[in-house]
Parts: structure tokens; sequence; C-alpha cells
């Protein structure tokens, strides 16, 4: 399976070739009847790439997220409008689980471990879908153990008061129990120190090209997630403004300016920042 | 005020201000032989560093080295089986937070802890409750000392969502508001509380660029006008390396180093445990948010951290 | 637009902390409560006032004294039963102990009148303030176990205060005056030189007399809660680690929420015995009566002023008027050829259909009625939008 | 309207469910089928009855609830609550509205003082009365009051107003008699878990033991005493804790056990012979036809019987019209029956000769005792009268403390 | 001094005079304690997996005996009888599932704990409709009399003069069973596991696909499944009417000195409590205090406790992080 997964990924270079895995079509979502998070957002995730989804806080990309995974529900949102399909399949009535056994799994923004378990048994309750044997998931378990150290040593510990960053690491882990074909990535650097994050983006790469795996995710750290991902949406307040190739986007002055922190005048000190009156929005 | 800011930071050459504070200014809180565990985990080991008035101190080390632990000895949260903490001349093994808070220690969280049943003016209120004295009865009527103490404390929290440009937020309940703007809240409370020392742990997380910067904007801006000190743990070097005056580093609950930003960033051991080879330099197109190694030559399994304890 | 901010512009921080902030809500609420002292007196039946209206009131109170402690501090409490009982045990041993002024101090208060207006009939009033007080400092010493236990396991120790005080209760003689079957009667009560509890005293005085408590009980909550008392409750209630952390003192926030919430309820407690059943007897502070206030709260609303009203409203007149509509509907089923429905049925399915509704309510907003207004209100402002 | 004027009205505060439902639900249905009957013969004097139930539960905030939404249906002849509780809380109340409160042996028992409490009426007999009855036959076992020394006599009771009633007088009798009076009281909240007061009474072995008893109560105490293996004929349970339900329930033979009543158990009565024909052939019957002759049915049929009487004597005085609240006092107050009068009834053995006046409510008190033969009850005793001279001096203390603090002018009856 | 022997040193006087009746006391509270133990496991199991505070447990033991006397009363076979009631306890199951978990999914454990406290009154107006409300027997010839040691010679030999209650033993067994069961089931099981990572994060374990719905449906009816097995054992002991449920309340007590989340803590909690209370009452309660000190004792013993152990005995470390 996985050289198979290998070449569609090499097909579908830079999305849109091939039909695309996930499409997201002009969707709204509304919480508590009243907050429009979502105002028409509008992506498609190729097989076998990754995509980043950037912008400020507030634009709504864990929104985003958890439309496709559907666990909107639990947080009274619901999506009112358009549609989102998976390899050309309807997916808004399926269940979390359903998703799960298809494949999507989402690692939600600010870790989620579960407190009162040991890291190990973490791990473990994120093989809960699968039915392909004891020995098959011992085979995951360890194979993250080797992306992860450090969880190794902690296996035995109470999830609850290991560190952000063993939490960060302890909820991708058990995302990869699941045998994910596509992965929802919500702010994996998130308070993890560099190297760490360096780390982490190496095995989602290392995942993407061994695995084959599908990768959507949501960062802040637009540098990064661009140096890795293929292609990249920019959404701003409910809207995608921009989209493109990481090149392009890189490329782009404005992203350059407002994302990455270096215009023509090269990279400036955060000392230097004068006044706070710069944003310019696209919308 | 927000509007008006200083650019004092820039006129003086930055090294020289370094040397000024470190050298003249007295220490405010001196850490000595800490050792904090948790049943096995030893968190802290003989950890000693200060904190002197007005600087900016920046507390880095990879994920689980004790930074946040550090804090919670810091204002009494957690307390330390070993070594003693020395606060404005007063040396005390333990404190209650609240003491610690009453005597001008206030604080932000790595995992943000807003009242998120409450709208953020509210929020900001609670960072008074120290200074608010009407009586029950007062309170209760909404009349004398109590109203009056209402509106001047409101007076000065909208100086402070002003200063962070949260009005538009003034009134909406935290627990709605995106990761990025709760953050900002949380700094607002603490600075309601005008305190002494700032501990900031992880300010910066899960912001964009555009974010941090105005995040750094406003760290100097506290530190600068009202010459209050700051101790701050950020995983951006980018950040770090720019406004901090000295930087003390952790690694597995021991002090792995302490010094200016470019002593740090120089030092081997430093970029051995935490920083990763290509920190000290960077491409100029990819820096500014996190300063990334061209990836891979690392191969997750000889992660420094694994061959420790 | 039904419902607007726009154009309403608060030039001062004054005008900005109020209560109401709109001119609207303000207007709403003087109406109200005009209407509830000067129209619902004169309209009313007697049933309506004396056993629809005033119990509703009388369990407000209680329900905005479990509200600070529930709602606002977020110490859940299934006590309430057991204090109310204290409230009117101890209001029945001050007025039978000290029936006057004069019985305490030696001093009379002048008693003029004008036109039956007594100005310093007080005293019940006084004996009223102290039962709360003794309620408060029993509150409070059954409140110190929530400075080590949290969440559940504190709500399940103050299952302890309700068995424990009934059974004393029950037991010591001396709370009812060593009244052979364990009941106190409940001596009718003056005040400005009206009955206001007791069988003779018209329905009217029962229910104002009762109103006048409420709204003070409502506005004293209010401003509490908008203060730095209030701020501190809530905090403690949204992460008692931070709350501590930034400087609130977790000791005295709990304590005195325990305490004036038992204040609240103590009042609440007596009024229960001397307006509604006319005696002091355990039987009628029952664990139900706790739970009972509870559902007030949390269906209403926690931490909501609103909420503690509509929830009683919804808790105290839901049963009786679901039976009396069954009742009065017997003929129809009857002619229908369902047959007669028994009162035993009629009990039951008033049980069934309490609990549906319970369910049914907060399913439709887990926040109760209170954040359903809320939503009701921003629905109005947007409208005709949806968003 | 109009019709209403002609009927006299009568709000029944029953309570068929919960954990009292059994018992109360016998009653009520005793008390309206001879409501039906009344009515099929035609009326008191013509004057039509008619009633309405309200559920009380056995609670008394629901039953303060129901009495007042009920009281102002109609001209009320009497109201009846079955629950010391709620009478208490009537107490007033029934002043103020000058409605009849008739609590048929139960209920506030220095009410019997009729100077300080006119309108209550708890005649045939108090339970400070019933308990001192009960002692007399205790003491004609024993063989003399002498043989009490010493003796232990226990009482399990519902820990509850109606349990706690006999206390003050048995406390009384035991410091003049000698005996020592043990009590064991058990929680309205758990009444089905007896089971160390049971090995309490193992362990101090009483000679006798009294209940007040109510509801799911009674038939867990009657297993439990069956199976710690007291002797069930030294144990004696007072009319409210002495009914098919009550040995039924437990579950066990109970065979020996002893109950006190006021009137006879079956139905040889010639008044259910006319419930039978009039009323359940009819088709109009209220429970099952099998519970006539039950002791709480029977019961039931006697309190309306008292209050229909009371009609009687009241239109023997105002006429043959629907009666104020006034006018129905009086009728109680006046009330005379004579066997002949309850015999021309058909009510021989289920009212017993009753004879009311101003200053005493409660008529001259005697019970008589029955026992469970494993099949059903049957009277083994004559009346055994009650210890009037201990018990009526203890009432009118009472009813003077009560009098004293609610402000209350003691009317002279003389 | 006076005091003192009365309060402390007389009750132990009479334990020693006696040691026979401690025994009965003792045993009794065992019974007592499985009981409560056996309610209590049926909030633990629902606790630990959801954490929601099912407060309707009460009602649900009482529903369960109602349906069984009520179709005994029918004359069905016991066995039948039976197997009714335990099916409808998994419609209830089901049912709860359905119209009021799903609806509230991710709120907040008070408006659970409150929504629970709405089945409760439903399920026993349900109840009550359909059976009536009049108490009822449960009688399926499980043993139910007493056993006096005197009765035999060894007990003559002993001169050991000791009540038993067969339904104490009764309950004892069942409940040690049910306890090894489920216990093992949690701690070891796939679906157990799940079932604690539902209870920690209901996000969370949405996002790595642990199907929420069939997860309640599992505890609810095996939590109905408790409630059945105690309204059996229970059915032994007293009449089924609407005081069943309040007797539940004392499990609570029990809950919280185990610890909400475990269950061997369930039992343990029981057994403290039984005893415990039966004892004071038996030589301090009765004698001293009036009696009726069951009401109270439990709770008070609870708080006792919790002030040095805040989660309970065998409670779940409460995790206090910034
Ligand atoms: N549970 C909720 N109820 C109401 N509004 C919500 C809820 N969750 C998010 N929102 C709103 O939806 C918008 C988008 O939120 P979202 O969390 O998707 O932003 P984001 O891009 O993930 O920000 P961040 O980078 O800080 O995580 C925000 O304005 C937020 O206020
Ligand atoms: N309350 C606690 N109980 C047990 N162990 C704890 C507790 N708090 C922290 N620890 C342990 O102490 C170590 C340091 O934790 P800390 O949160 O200080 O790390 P950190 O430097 O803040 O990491 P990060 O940058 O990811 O936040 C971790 O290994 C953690 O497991
Ligand atoms: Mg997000
Ligand atoms: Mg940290």
């Amino acid at each position: 399976m996985a050289t198979q997964a290998k070449n569609e990924a090499t097909a579908s270079h830079g999305g849109g070739a091939t039909p695309p895995l996930l499409s997201i079509n002009n969707i709204e979502v509304v919480y508590d009847h009243v907050i429009l998070a979502l105002k028409g957002v509008s992506l498609e995730i190729p097989k076998g790439g990754i995509t980043a989804l950037l912008g400020a806080n507030g634009a709504g990309k864990s929104t985003t997220l958890k439309a496709v995974s559907n666990i909107l529900k639990s947080e009274r949102g619901e999506v009112t409008k358009g549609g989102i399909t998976l390899g050309g399949e309807a997916i808004h009535h399926l269940t979390p689980n359903d998703l799960v056994k298809r494949g999507v799994v989402q690692v939600m923004e600010g870790r989620h471990c579960f407190g009162h378990l040991t890291v190990e048994e973490n791990l473990l309750t994120g093989a809960y879908t699968r039915k392909d044997g004891a020995s098959a998931i011992q085979q995951d378990l360890e194979m993250v153990y080797g992306y992860f150290p450090r969880l190794k040593e902690r296996r035995r510990s109470i999830a609850g008061y290991t560190s952000g960053g063993e939490q960060q690491m302890c909820a991708i882990g058990r995302a990869l129990m699941a045998k994910p074909t596509v992965i929802l990535l919500d702010e994996p650097s998130m308070g993890l120190a560099p190297q760490l994050v360096e780390e982490i983006f190496e095995i989602v790469a290392t995942l993407n090209r061994e695995e084959g795996v599908t990768l959507l995710l949501a960062e802040q750290n637009t540098n990064i997630a661009l140096s890795y991902a293929k292609y990249g949406y920019i959404l701003e307040n409910g809207r995608v403004v921009l989209d493109g190739d990481a090149e392009t986007l890189r490329k782009n002055e404005d992203v350059k300016e407002f994302y990455l922190g270096v215009s023509t005048s090269g990279r400036k000190s955060f000392r230097d920042i004068k006044s706070y009156k710069r944003r310019k929005r696209w919308l | 005020m927000a509007t008006a800011a200083p650019s004092k930071a820039t006129d003086a050459p930055r090294e020289d201000e370094v040397q000024v504070q470190a050298d003249l200014a007295e220490v405010l809180l001196a850490v000595e032989g800490v050792t904090l565990r948790f049943g096995g985990v030893t968190a802290l080991t003989d950890v000693s560093f200060d904190i002197r008035r007005a600087e900016v101190r920046a507390i880095i080390g990879p994920n689980g080295a004790g930074k946040s632990s550090m804090l919670n000895v810091i204002n009494g949260f957690y307390h330390p089986q070993e070594g003693q903490v020395t606060w404005k001349g007063v040396t005390r093994s333990q404190m209650r937070p609240h003491e610690a808070a009453a005597t001008g220690i206030a604080r932000t969280f790595q995992n943000i802890a807003l009242f998120k049943g409450m709208s953020t003016i509210d929020n900001i209120m609670t960072g008074r409750i120290l200074k608010m004295k009407a009586g029950f009865l007062e309170q209760m009527l909404y009349w004398g000392r109590a109203q009056r103490e209402e509106l001047e404390h409101r007076a000065e929290v909208e100086k402070i969502i002003d200063f962070l440009e949260i009005q538009s937020v003034r009134n909406t309940p935290v627990g709605k508001l995106p990761y990025g703007l709760q953050k900002r809240v949380e700094l607002a409370r603490a600075l309601a509380a005008e305190p002494e020392l700032l501990l900031l742990d992880e300010p910066m997380a899960g912001m964009n660029l555009e974010e941090k910067e105005d995040m750094c904007r406003f760290v100097l801006d506290v530190n600068q006008e009202f010459g209050t000190t700051v101790a701050l743990i950020e995983h951006d070097m980018g950040v770090v390396m720019d406004i901090s005056d000295r930087v003390v580093v952790l690694d597995y609950g021991k002090k792995l180093a302490d010094g200016t930003p470019d002593e740090v960033r120089n030092d081997p051991a430093v970029i051995e445990a935490y920083l990763g080879v290509s920190a000290e330099a960077p491409q100029p197109e990819l820096d500014g948010a996190t300063p990334i190694s061209d990836g891979g030559h690392r191969t997750p399994a000889s992660v420094p951290d694994a061959s420790r304890s | 637009m039904l419902y607007r901010e726009t154009g309403v512009f608060h030039s001062t921080y004054a005008e900005d902390q109020a209560v109401f902030k709109l001119p609207l809500d303000r207007y709403a609420v003087w109406i109200t409560v005009a209407i509830a002292i000067f129209v619902i007196p004169l309209v009313a039946s007697n049933y309506v006032l004396s056993d629809l209206l005033t119990p509703f009131l009388i369990m407000s109170i209680a329900a905005l004294g479990l509200n600070v402690l529930t709602g606002y501090c977020g110490q859940l409490s299934l006590g309430t039963g057991a204090f109310m009982a204290l409230g009117g045990f101890m209001t029945y041993k001050l007025v039978t102990g000290f029936p006057t002024a004069s019985a305490l101090f030696g001093v009379t208060l002048p008693d003029i009148s004008f036109f039956g207006f007594e100005p310093f009939d007080i005293w019940f009033v006084f004996m009223l303030i102290a039962a709360g007080l003794i309620t408060a400092v029993v509150g409070l010493l059954f409140g110190l176990p929530s400075l080590k236990i949290k969440g559940l396991y504190l709500a399940i120790t103050t299952l302890a205060a309700q068995f424990f005080l009934l059974w004393l209760f029950i037991k010591v003689p001396w709370f009812t005056n060593y009244s052979p079957a364990g009941i106190a009667p409940a001596p009718p009560q003056t005040l400005f030189g009206f009955d206001v509890t007791g069988a003779a005293s018209p329905e009217a005085n029962r229910y104002l007399f009762v109103l006048m408590l409420a709204i003070l009980a409502a506005v004293a909550v209010k401003n509490l809660a908008r203060c730095s008392y209030g701020r501190s409750w809530m905090a403690i209630r949204d992460m008692d680690i931070a709350a501590e952390i930034i400087g609130i003192s977790p000791t005295f926030a709990k304590l005195s929420a325990f305490a004036f919430s038992s204040f609240l309820i103590g009042i609440a407690g007596a009024l229960w015995a001397f307006v509604k059943i006319n005696s002091v007897q355990t039987d009628a502070y029952t664990i139900l009566l706790s739970f009972q206030v509870l559902f007030m709260v949390i269906i209403g609303g926690l931490g909501t002023v609103l909420g503690s009203f509509l929830g009683a409203a919804f808790v105290v007149l839901t049963p009786i008027l679901l039976n009396i509509s069954l009742t009065s509907l017997n003929p129809l089923f009857v002619a229908i050829g369902l047959g007669e429905i028994s009162i035993a049925m009629i009990k039951h399915i008033e049980f069934m259909v309490f609990g549906a509704l319970i369910i049914f309510f907060l399913i439709v907003e887990p926040h109760g009625f209170a954040r359903l207004w809320q939503i009701a209100k921003q629905k109005m402002r947007t409208w005709p939008f949806p968003y | 309207a109009e019709l209403a004027a002609e009927e006299q009205y009568f709000p029944l505060l029953s309570y068929r469910t919960g954990p009292y439902g059994a018992n109360g639900a016998q009653l009520a249905n005793g008390q309206i089928d001879y409501m039906k009957l009344i009515n099929a013969k035609g009326g008191v004097n013509g004057v039509m009855l008619r009633w309405e139930e309200c559920e009380t539960g056995y609670k008394t905030d629901v039953g303060v609830e129901c009495y007042e939404r009920l009281k102002g249906n109609g001209p009320v002849a009497a109201v009846s609550p079955f629950s010391t509780g709620i009478t208490y809380a009537l107490l007033e109340k029934a002043v103020a509205d000058e409605n009849v409160l008739f609590t048929m042996g139960y209920g506030r028992t220095s009410a019997a003082d009729g100077r300080v409490f006119p309108w209550v009426f708890n005649f045939p007999a108090t339970y400070w009365s019933q308990a001192t009855s009960i002692m007399s036959y205790i003491i004609d076992q024993e063989g003399g009051v002498e043989n009490l020394q010493g003796k232990k006599i226990g009482l399990v009771l519902l820990d509850h107003p109606y349990g706690r009633e006999p206390i003050p007088t048995l406390e009384a009798l035991s410091k003049d008699m000698g005996f020592e009076f043990l009590q064991y009281p058990v929680p309205t909240s758990s009444m089905s878990d007896q089971k160390s007061l049971w090995l309490d009474i193992r362990r101090a072995k009483p000679d006798w033991i009294m209940m007040w008893g109510w509801g799911a109560m009674n038939p867990t105490a009657i297993k439990e005493a069956s199976l710690i293996r007291y002797p069930m004929d030294r144990f004696i349970g007072n009319w409210w804790a002495a009914a098919e339900v009550d040995v039924r329930g437990s579950g066990v033979p109970a065979e020996g056990y002893i109950g006190a009543t006021f009137h006879d158990v079956g139905d040889n009565a010639g008044v259910f012979a006319e419930i039978r024909e009039m009323v359940h052939d009819a088709g109009n019957g209220t429970g099952p036809a099998e519970e006539l002759g039950e002791v709480l049915y029977n019961r039931g049929v006697a309190n309306s019987a008292f209050v229909v009487e009371a009609m009687y004597t009241a239109m023997a005085e105002f006429g043959n019209k629907v009666l104020t609240g006034e006018e129905m006092r009086w009728g109680f107050e006046n009330l005379n029956l004579t066997e002949e009068r309850i015999a021309e009834m058909g009510l021989t053995g289920i009212l017993p000769p009753t004879q009311v006046s101003c200053e005493n409510h409660e008529g001259s008190p005697a019970i008589k005792l029955q026992r469970w033969d494993g099949e059903q009850w049957e009277i083994f005793t004559d009346w055994i009268p009650a210890m009037t001279d201990v018990v009526r001096p203890l009432i009118e203390a009472d009813a003077a403390q009560y009098a004293s603090e609610n402000g209350i002018e003691v009317r002279s009856c003389s | 001094m006076n005091f003192i022997s009365t309060y402390l040193f007389n009750p132990f006087a009479e334990m020693a005079a006696y040691p026979a009746g401690v025994l009965e006391t003792v045993i009794a509270g065992l019974g007592n304690g499985f009981l409560y133990a056996l309610v209590a496991i049926g909030f633990v199991i629902i606790f630990k997996s959801s954490s929601v505070f099912n407060f309707a447990q009460g009602a649900m033991v009482f529903f369960a005996a109602l349906n069984f006397a009520g179709m005994l009363k029918l004359g069905v076979p016991w066995y039948l009888a039976g197997l009714f009631s335990l099916a409808v306890m998994v419609a209830v199951a089901f049912a709860v599932e359905r119209v009021v978990l799903r609806p509230l999914v991710g709120q907040d454990g008070l408006s659970l704990f409150m929504a629970t406290i709405g089945v409760a009154f439903f399920i026993e107006g349900f109840g009550e409709a359909i059976w009536g409300g009049d108490p009822k027997l449960l009688k399926i010839g499980l043993p139910e009399s007493a056993i006096f040691t005197f009765d035999y010679p060894w007990g003559q030999a002993l001169g050991l003069d000791v009540i038993i209650q067969e339904s104490d033993l009764l309950a004892i067994g069942v409940g040690l069973v049910m306890v090894l069961g489920l216990y093992i089931f949690f701690q070891y099981s796939r679906v157990g596991r799940a079932l604690r990572a539902v209870a920690d994060d209901h996000a969370a374990s949405m996002s790595i696909g642990i199907p929420l719905n069939q997860m309640w449906i599992v505890v609810w009816a095996l939590s109905g499944f408790t409630a059945f097995v105690a309204a059996t054992v229970w059915g032994t002991k007293i009449q089924i009417e609407p005081t069943v449920i309040n007797l539940a309340l004392k499990a609570l007590p029990v809950l919280i000195l185990g610890g909400l989340t475990s269950i061997p803590g369930a039992v343990i909690g029981g057994c403290i409590i039984g005893v415990s209370e039966l004892m004071f009452e038996t030589y301090w309660g009765q004698p001293l205090f009036g009696g009726a000190t069951t009401e109270w004792f439990a709770f008070v013993l609870a708080v006792v406790f919790l002030l040095f152990r805040p989660q309970g005995l065998f409670g779940e470390r409460i995790i206090e992080r910034v």
C-alpha cells in the first residue's frame, strides 16, 4: 500500500492535478446559532500532499478542521452552507468515528491528552478503531516510540503531569496509532522548542513521504509551514483571502511582510517595530 | 499612551543597554539551589539564578526542562523540596500564591487560565481585586466606596485595554475569543495588578508573526514605560534573542547556561541541547518566526534528551 | 432590529457599569416590578397569590441564595433544605423568645401609627435578619470542607449538613419549644402594623411582604455580582488555581459565598415556614427541597439573577399547573371514552412530564432560561437577519 | 353554581402514591364509597355530597397547597388530611377559613381541648389515649401495675410528628409505673431499612413493643420482627399500623400480631351490603370490591360516616340545607351518637358510640384489639377505655402553651 | 470524666460484655455495605466513563425492581420476569443515550447531572404509571430468612448466639462477583480504556474516533445491569416502593469515600460505611443520641475522610497544574 500511495503522492504534486482527496466547497459555519465563524471557505486537499492553512488568530483555521472531522457539533457549531467531500463521498453526515475509520484523524489544537491515563494508555486509545490485531498495534506503538523517544521514557507517567511539549508529542503519537491516511494537524508547533518543532515537522514530512499520509495543517508558524507544505491557503476572518503553491506564497510580498516578517528592507528585529497600526487586510 | 510608542529602544545601542542594566540594577529576585521533585520526576535540580530590577529575563529550554515549574516555584504555587527564593530582600522557602500576588508578582499561563465564564473586562478587573477595599455592605448596596472604586479601577483597566488594543472584545465572554486574543487578555489581567515582577509563560505561543510583533511591543513597553521587571518563557528564538536582556537556559531541570543573548546563542551546549545546529546562521529569507535547520540530518532517535535521565 | 444597542452611547463608565445598560431593559424591569406591586394583588385570586406566587417568590429567594454559592462561586450544594429549616426554626425560637424589642433590649420602639401604618413595627424583620445571620454562621461552618474538597465530592458532603441538621431538629425538643410532635406553630407576625404572616393575614399582604424581600435579595445579589466579591467568586468558579495565583484568597471567597448564600436561604426558609405552611416542621424541608432549589438554579441559569426567578417559577408552578390542568381535563377524557384518570395516575404523569420538561429545556439551552433569553435578545438585535 | 348550592362539599386531601399510598388509597376509597352510597340514597336530607380529591403524597407543603386549592370550591363539610404533619399546618388556616378540621384519631392530640381548638375534632380517640389503652391491656396481661416494675416497653415509631405524638404520655406513664420506656425511631427517608433497630431490640429484649408506624414502614417492621423471632403476641401496633396491607406486605405469616382499632373488621355491618348493592354493583365502585371490610377501607367509611352524622346533627338545628362552616362546627360539637342511631345507619361496629362536647372534642376514648391469625384480623377484646385521668391534664397543659404562644383567647364552655 | 465513661468507655464495655452482638452488627453492616456498593458501582461505571454523575441510578434500581415485581405479580415465571426487567434496563440505556446524552454531548457536568435528575423523575413516574404506586414484593425464592447459630449444635458448642440474615450473605457474594468482573473490564479491556478516555476529554476522544454514542449505550446498559442486580438482591429484604430511591442516596457517601472513579473503592467504601454506621447506631446512636443516626452518620464520616483525602480512598488524583 505504501508504495502505491507514494506514486499517487508524487503524481498529485501541487494539488489540482488529480481529483482532490478532500475538498471543501464554500462552507459556512455558525456557532451558538449566532456567531458566524466561516463565511464561505473552499479548500482542495490533494492526495498525498501537505497543505497548509494559515491565518491570524480567529481566522477560522481550527473551525475549518473541526468542520472536516465533524466535531463541531459538540461545540454547538454547525455547517450551515456548502459541503465537504472525501474522495467524492459527502461526509457531513458521518460521525467522527466513521471518519477515523476512513482514515481521517484530527490532532486538536492545544493537545487534549487524556489527563488521567498514562502516556502509553493514551497512545493505545488512539488505536481504538483498528481491527488489525494486537501485534500490528504493538508494532505501531514501537514506531511511535521510535519517533518520540521522550514518550517512551514517560510511557508510565500520567499524561496530565507531563510538560506541554510531551503532551503535544503524545497527541500526535496518539493520532498516528489510528493508521491515518489524512491527518488534520492543528497548530502542532505551538509551544514547542525549536528543535522539537523541526523534529515534528520532519516526522510529518517522513510520514507523508513513507506512508503517503495526506496532511492538512493549520499553522501560525507560516515560515516553517510553508517550507514543508506543497500548497497553502491563507484565511482571514472566515474567508480564504489568498492561496497558491508554497513557493509562490513565499514569494508574495504581502505574505513576506505580514507572515514571514521579511520586507524589502530585510529582516527587522522585534525591538525595532515602531507602531502597531501596520495591519493591512485583503478584506 | 498606546499610540505614542516610545522609540527609546532603538536610540541607544542594545549591547550597552544590557551592560548598564546588568551591572547597576539591584537584584529583585534570586533563586538559590532550588530542587523540585514530583514523586519520581525531578523537575528542577539545584537551579540558581537571579532577576534584576527592570530587566527582561528570558528562560528557555527544551520541553519538559522545568521552565513552567520554575515560574510556579517563583510565585509560590509549587514548593521546592530544597533551596529558597529571595524576593525583594525577603527570603522564604514557601509562600502562598496569593501572598506572592499581593507582594507584586503577576503572571500569565502556558495553557490559558482565563475565567471562561466572564467577559474580557471582568477578567481584567479581577486583576485589581487586591486593590479594592470596599466592604461587603457597601458592595451589596453598590454605594459609596464600592461605586467609587468600581469607576476608578474601571478607568485604569480601560487604559490597559487601549494599550493592548482589545477594545473590540471588551464585553465578549473570553471563552469565545480565539486563542491569540485570549493570550492578550491574560496579559492584560496580569498588568492590571500593576506588578513589579511579571512572569510570562510562553506569551507568544500560537501566534502568527504579526501578533508576535505586537506582543513584543507590549512587553517592551511595559518594561520600559513602567520599569516592570519581566521574566518570560518563550520558544521563539527570534523573539527571545531580540527582546531579552539576559537569558537563562534550563535543560532537564538543570541550569545549562546564563548570560546575554549572544553569549547564550553561541554556547555550544545550548545549541546542542536546544537550538539545533542552524540557529546561529539563519538564512535571512527564512528567518523571522522560528529559525529552522535544513532538516532531516538529525534522526529522531538521536534527540539529545533521549540520552539523559 | 427590534431591540437595539445602536444609538445608545455611554459617555461615562458609571453608565457603562450600570446593571441595565439599555433604556429598553431598564423600562422593562421597572414596568414588571410596578405590575407585580400594584396590579397583581388586585387582579390575582387569593389562591394564586398565596399558593402560586408567594411560594414562587420565597423559592426565588432561596434560588438566589444557592445561585450565589453554586452559580457564582461554583460550589455545588445539596444542603439547601437543611439551611432553610435552620432559618425557620431559628426565627421561631427568636420570635417566641423575644416577641418584642423590649423583651431583648428593654427598650420599646415607639408605636406611633398613621392610619394603621406603624413605621416602628419592624421587629419581625430584625428577627428574620438575625435568623439569617445564624444560618450564615452555620453555613460557614459547613462550608469549611470546601477549602479542601471540590466539585461533586463537596456536593455530597453538603448532604451531611442536610441530614445531620434535620436529625438534630427532630432530636432536640428545644428547637420546637418541647412541642410533643416536634412541630412548632408559626405565630402570626406583623410589619408596619400589617399582618404579614399567619393564616389570618390577607393573602395580598403576605404576597407583598415576600415580594419586597425578593426584590431586595435580587438587588443585593446583582450588586455583589458586579463588584469585587462577585468577581472573586466567579474567578474561583472558573479556575480556582489561577484565581489564587492572581491574588484571590480562595478561603475568603468561598466562605463569604457560603455565608451570604446561607443567609438568603435561611430567610427563605423562615418565610417558607411562617408564610407558606404556618408551622415549622422538618417534614417541609426534606432533601427533595434541596434538589428542587438546585433545579431552579440550573434550569434557570447559573450565575444569573433573572435565572433564579425563572427557574423558581418553573419548578414551583409546573407541577401544580400540570396537576390542575390534568385534573380539569378529566371530563374531556371521559367524554372521549378514555375514562377518568385517577389522581394517582395524574401524579405519575406529573412526574413524567416534569422530568421530561427538565431534559427538554436542558437540551434546548444547557445554560438555562436566562441564556435562552439572551439569545432571544441577540436574535432581536440582528433581526431580520439570522446573524 | 346553582347546583353547587345544593351540594355539601368534601375536599379530600388523599394520597394514593408514594410509600404511604397503599394505605392512603384504601382510606380514600372507603370515604368516597360511603359518600356515593349516601348520594345514591338521596343525600343527607336531600343535600347531595360532592367531593374532589387532591394528591398530597403525605407531604406537608403539598397538603397545604391542596387545601388552599380545594377550600374555595364549595361549602366545605369538613377537612380530613390523614396526616399529622398537614394537620398541624392547617390548624390556623381552618380557623381563619371557618372550616372544620376533622382528624379522626390522629393529628394534634391537644386539639381535644375544644376551648383552645374550637374548629378541630379528633374523636374517637387521640394518640395519647390510644397509648394509655394499649398500656392497660399490657398491665392486664402482666397481671397488675406492680408487675410492670423493671419491665421494658419499647416504642417503634415513625420519626415524624405522627410517630412522636405518644412519647410524652408513655414517658409520663413509665415514670409513675416504673417500667423502662425504650424508643426506636425509624427515619421517614429510609423506612424500609430497620435492620440495626431490630438487632438492638433483639439485644435489649423488651417485654412489649408498641408500634406507631405508617405506610411502608409497617411491613418491614413486621418482617424484621419475625426474623429476629420476636414474640408476635407481644407486638402491638396502633390503629394505623394494623391493616391487611401491612401484614401481607411483610411476606411473613406474622401470626399473633396485635393491632388497635376502634371499629370492627369484616363486612358484616349493614352498610357494606348497601355499598355493594348500590355502589359497586352499580358499576360505580371506587376501588376493588374485595377491599370492602378491610381495616383501612372501613376506617375510610367511618370517616365519612362521622361527617355525615355531624351534618344530620347540624341540620336538626339549622334545617335541611347546605351547611356553613360554623353550622358544621356546631354539628360536630353537639354530635351524640347512640347505639340506636348507629344501628339505624347500618354502621354497627363501624362507628363507636360518641359524644362530643364544647371542651372535649375527643369524646369518650376507648379501643379494641385485633389479632392477625395468618389470614385475617379478628377482634379479641372488648372496649378498653383510655386513662383519661392521665391524658386530660397533659392535653390541657399542651393546649394552654399553644394558646399563649399564638395569642389565642381561650373560650369558656360553661 | 462522667462524659468519658458514657461516651468513650461504656460502649466498648458493652461490646466486650456481649461480643456476639458485635459480630452480628458487623455482618449486618457488611450486608448493607454491599447493597450500597451495588448501587454505588452503578454510579461509578457511568461517572468513570462519561464523567456524568448519574443521579438516576437510584431511580433505575427502583425501576428495574418495579418491572421485575410487576411481572411477577402478573404471574410470569421469575426467570422470564427477570429477563424482561433486564431487557427494559437495556432499552432505557438506548433511550437515555438517544434522547438525553446525544443532544447534550460536550456540555458541562452540571447540565448532564441535571438531565439525569430529569431522567430519574421520568422513569419513577413512568414505572409507577405502568405498575401502580403501591408497594410490591419481589420474591423469587432467594434466601431471605435468618440463620440462628444457636439452632445448630456447633453454635451451641461455641456458646455463640448470633443471628445472620441470609440476604446479607447473598448481597456480599453477589457484590464481590460484580466488582471483580467490572474491575477487570475497565482496567484491561480495550473498550474499558476507551471509556476512561471519554471521561477525560470528550472532544479529544471524538477526534480519535471513539464513538461516544456507543460508549454511552455500553455504560448505561452496564449500570442498568448493576441496577437490576441491586434491585433483585434488595427485593429479598424490602418491599419495592419509592423510598428505595432514598436508600440509594446512601450510595453517595460510599461513592466519595471509595473515590468516584474506583470500582473496588465503591465496595471497600461500602463495607466501611455499612459496618461503621451500624456500629455507631448500635453502641452510641441508639443508647446515647436517641437513635436514627444512620440518617447522617455515613455522610459525616465521608466528610471526615475527605478532609484527609480529597479524592476519596481510591479516586484518581485530582490534577492541579497551570
Ligand atoms: N465554541 C465556539 N463558540 C463560539 N465561537 C467560537 C467557538 N470557537 C471558535 N469561535 C469563533 O470562531 C472564530 C474562529 O475561531 P478558530 O478557533 O477557528 O480560529 P483559529 O484560526 O483557529 O484561531 P487560532 O489560531 O487562535 O486557533 C473566532 O472568532 C472564534 O471567536
Ligand atoms: N504537577 C506536576 N506533577 C508531576 N510532574 C510534573 C508536574 N508539573 C511538572 N511536572 C514535570 O516536570 C517537568 C517539567 O515540566 P514543565 O511544565 O516545567 O516543563 P516546561 O519547561 O514548561 O516544558 P514546556 O516548554 O513544554 O512547557 C515535566 O517533565 C513534567 O512532567
Ligand atoms: Mg485554532
Ligand atoms: Mg511550560
